[in-house]
């Protein structure tokens, strides 16, 4: 069960945690990204190319799933405009056994980061904007797999 | 008849490639004889100065081509949509 | 931010990740145990021992915040008569990395599975008992670290 | 004076070693002779005989004293509390 979603709205982590429980996979693993408040920021501007973000999330759940034997992944991301502290993603993973859950879902963070039409542009306190830069480090964990 | 072949193709930005160009997308004739990605780039700088600073650096920029991504070496053939844009940062 | 809790009601891992979300580190995962419904298992049955449990948690958490800069930890543990399909563990962890959240939860887990003092006795639908053993996968992941 | 030193040692048993057992604890007097937990061991086995079948299996079992897990060679010192138990299997 792959459950794909991009949204605005923010989304309840410990609702989306219990339908994966309700699978009865025994192991769920799940990660939440949020805006972090560092220097001056004040928001983040979360952009994506909608024809394209959901089938890039779901090619990347499909590559989990066939990598280890899962009961159901959930991936949440938002978009548009969200405040420091604000959730940005969610990845929830169930199977029946917990380095399988917890790999998957470590997995698909790491391909997220590196594949899925997204964009964040940095809003600070004094009005001034930046687009965030890609990491070498992203690079390197979603190549590490 | 000696029409010169060519074919609908939408261009859409994201991120500060749309910010810079100051638009989401265009639509072009894409000429038979642009064959790739990178032909195509070239193509669009020759018609709109406009593309020279945003496309000067062609290292940060990224391409799907009709919702994949693509290298510069990508056959545009019968596609619809071209993506340009910076590397992706979610997450 | 360490919080260690051996109890018998259930807990709410919504709750928890937004407790550790509110630390502001960007980063929140979490591992959620629960019964899984293997064969004829009707419910488990989860002993500690109580003067040593929550001490010997504390201690798997502190030695994951001197390996990974954390912002939180919370582990929450169940003991007594759990039916299949109830929640058993939850670990949950808070850093500004992903890879350092993820890897404090996933060696917080393997560690507890060898060091924490609890035992699990399977019961099954025809009212027969068994004592859970241990498992070499297990002691072969906290070792791994 | 002649009497023999001992000390006062809880010792505490779970999962199938209390069950076995048929109790979830004992307080010895604890010999000033028996220094380790493996003498422990042996000390208890040769009082009670109902110890010979739980104790039998002694790569089976695991120990703590007061609260931290030990070895049989774990010199009793001082020690409050010995608890004796099958390897965990929280989580």
């Amino acid at each position: 069960m792959i459950s794909i979603t991009v949204q605005e709205n923010d989304f309840d982590s410990g609702g989306e945690i219990n339908r994966l429980s309700a699978l009865g996979g025994g192991a769920i693993s799940s990660f939440v990204g949020q805006v972090r408040g560092d220097e001056q920021l004040q928001a983040l501007e979360l952009e994506h190319y909608p024809a394209m973000t959901e089938n890039a999330l779901q090619k990347i759940a499909d590559k989990a799933s066939q990598q280890w034997v899962m009961h159901g992944i959930t991936i949440i991301h938002r978009v548009g405009r969200l405040q420091v502290g604000e959730q940005i993603v969610l990845v929830c993973t169930c199977s029946d056994h917990r380095q399988a859950a917890i790999a998957a879902c470590s997995y698909i963070m790491d391909q997220l980061k590196t594949v899925a039409p997204f964009w964040k542009k940095e809003i600070f306190q004094d009005g001034t904007e930046n687009w965030v830069k890609e990491r070498q480090s992203d690079l390197d964990a979603a190549k590490s797999w | 008849m000696t029409a010169i072949m060519s074919h609908q193709l939408k261009i859409v930005y994201f991120a500060w490639v749309r910010e810079r160009l100051g638009r989401d997308q265009d639509n072009i004739d894409c000429p038979e004889n642009v064959e790739t990605v990178g032909q195509l780039l070239e193509f669009i700088r020759s018609e709109d100065v406009a593309y020279e600073d945003v496309f000067a650096d062609i290292e940060k920029l990224r391409f799907a081509l009709d919702q994949d991504f693509v290298g510069l070496d990508a056959a545009i053939d019968t596609a619809k949509e071209l993506a340009i844009f910076p590397p992706v940062t979610g997450g």
